[in-house]
């Protein structure tokens, strides 16, 4: 669609040269990533990061899902809004920021939040998916879409002062309900507006996340599949993990699954999960 | 046995002084004698008993861990390795890590 | 100076209310990061998440140097910069972007090269360095200046699809002359502007700087004094590994060192590296 | 005895495919034999003739590495192990590493 074929356009040499001397990546790689699209889910902490280098390095399509508008509080960590948008739609402003870095994309802003009820018909029209959300339904529900439409889902999750990061859904890795079957008690559902969170943590996971995409896409290097990265920002520790491929008997991903897309639709995951979708409260503070 | 057991993702809360790594020294086999077998389960029981010091509830879940909770024998997650049957050896180490939802 | 003492004022309290929440940072990192000056030498690849994210997070002054403008191929890694800004100097681009996220902060622009006849004067003002630059005998520079002026540096570097962390000159940790008593062979001095590199990755290293930067000003957490930490982007395999200690012997930072400031001011760092400070060649590329 | 070997920040261009991580079976001692200690001099002399296809100056320098290059074994900077004297054993990991100037 953005590429037609052959050579590059010469405007988009000059771009991404320092890609096209790259080796393992190329033109080839270049070209990939301009036929590529890929649906961000969160214009949050993660979410900045991953939407700001998605559009910088080149994707054909990038877009954007969130139903929420700018705080003030957001920006210790969500950098890719300005002052100026405080109380204005965060797709909108994520959007406006992408499309000042590089106008040579399609940008796509999807101002509601993901629910069952719209969450196929927009996911359907990507390649790959981020997950940049911050609540446990909303996970669960990212998870099952991608499975049912068979979209690789790259996952990241930060709190505090850590962060996880993996592919699920991709090369034979495991979905969430693969890892999670069931959801974990109420108490242990922390939020960052609960509990707080360093603005540069989600950051770091933030930018892996936009990597492990751009790997996906032009199919270049080991994403992270079947591993997970578990970040200590801290310690400054990072592990890389080997986890459990996609199970057999998983109810959503496993050989026997009977889960369809009309029970998807229908489906109560903030019942599931006993934790609201939404995450608007604001933390009482006493100092 | 040595063992060095890490705990993240909020879990550290529930131990002394929420202290992540704990370098330890355990017999974690079922009857606690130094013959047995060491195994997951024997590790869960030793470390309800002498780590955590409040909410078990936020750690156990019947004789396994609670929902959401991923284990790592030597950076392996322990369904590939045994799960509860899982055999211990001298000097492993064993991280339990909460899941994340934040972002 | 920007915070004077007791509580924090009601906007600041609502603006970094996720980080006021850790019980690891609270209102004493905040009001150490408030009264915290860092200077970050190179608005390139590393440079931009380092200033974004520590703008946001509300250092108390910022400092950007960088003599350079920004130009379309720095875009796909150079998210600081906007295509309106192509032509137009790192130093105001980056500075105007960081203002527009929090005009809570000082900014202060350099927009000089940094050679050694300015170094000093303008190293000495911050009370953090990081080293965001892209040539080898700046890093050699702004290594001798922090050990002259005993600051604290994060250094960071990315080529290719891997990058490379560390403090110097921090609790007992060496400088780059410590590491490095000679400059490798001309010919091992790859730049981005030779052989590519993928723009996240700097993201990556960029966010994991301003992470340090933050620890080391608030005190919070083991900085990576020490120790190294190496990202290999194609493998997603990061190894954080033990590195020698400040050594007795350095010619710099060693106790029998005679290094002075005027010896610095005339230290030919071009010659010592046989490599140029500026990188503004424009690859040669034969697609 | 069997080693991992790890190239980076460059260094593999040198190599076969310029593959980063070799696992080998070698003899790194002196004089090659298997009753010698196995040391990091061994080891480069050996890494030297058997895996680096072009330009070994910028992979030697003397009998050491070239300037620029880390050498670690089992993530421990070699300065702390003894350098060219530091002693192998079976299943060590070293890697070779070229620092980075890029950003
Ligand atoms: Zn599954
Ligand atoms: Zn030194």
């Amino acid at each position: 669609e953005f590429v037609e074929s052959g050579a590059l356009p010469a405007d988009m040499i000059y771009r991404y040269s320092r890609h096209l001397l790259l080796p393992d990546f190329g033109v080839e790689g270049q070209r990939k990533l301009s036929r590529s699209s890929v649906l961000v889910v969160g214009a949050g902490g993660l979410g900045s990061p991953v939407a700001l280098y998605l559009a910088a390095c080149g994707v054909g399509v990038l877009g954007i899902v969130d139903g929420d508008d700018v705080e003030l509080n957001n920006l210790h960590r969500q950098i890719i809004h300005k002052e100026a948008y405080v109380g204005r739609s965060k797709v909108k402003s994520a959007a406006d920021a992408c499309r000042a870095i590089n106008s040579s994309i399609k940008l796509v802003e999807h101002h509601h939040t993901l629910k069952p009820s719209n969450a196929l018909e927009i996911v359907r029209k990507y390649d790959i998916v981020v997950d940049a959300t911050d609540n446990l339904p909303t996970r669960y529900m990212i998870s099952d879409c991608c499975v049912l439409l068979n979209k690789p889902l790259i996952s990241g999750a930060a709190l505090g002062l850590e962060g996880q990061l993996t592919v699920y859904h991709h090369n034979g890795s495991p979905c969430y309900r693969c890892l999670f079957p069931n959801p974990p008690p109420v108490a242990a559902c922390q939020r960052c507006s609960d509990s707080g969170v360093l603005g540069v943590v989600p950051g770091v996971i933030g930018c892996l996340q936009a990597l492990e995409a751009i790997k996906v896409a032009t199919d270049v290097g080991e994403p992270l599949c079947g591993r997970m990265l578990l970040f200590d920002a801290l310690s400054a520790r990072i592990r890389i993990v080997k986890i459990r491929g996609s199970s057999p008997v998983c109810t959503i991903c496993g050989e026997k699954s009977v889960f369809t897309q009309e029970e998807f639709q229908k489906f109560d995951y903030e019942k599931f999960t006993e934790s609201p979708m939404s995450d608007k409260s604001t933390p009482s503070l006493s100092l | 046995m040595h063992l060095t057991l890490e705990f993240g993702g909020g879990l550290e809360l529930l131990l002394e002084k929420s202290t992540k790594v704990h370098k330890v020294d355990c017999q974690p086999t079922m009857d606690g004698s130094e013959g047995g077998k060491a195994t997951m389960k024997g590790l869960l029981s030793w470390v309800k008993s002498n780590l955590i010091k409040e909410r078990p509830e936020m750690f156990i879940k019947g004789d396994s861990v609670r929902p959401g909770v991923l284990v790592l024998i030597n950076d392996c997650d322990w369904e590939l390795c045994g799960g509860l049957d899982a055999e211990l050896e001298d000097k492993d180490v064993v991280v339990f890590i909460s899941t994340l939802h934040g972002g």
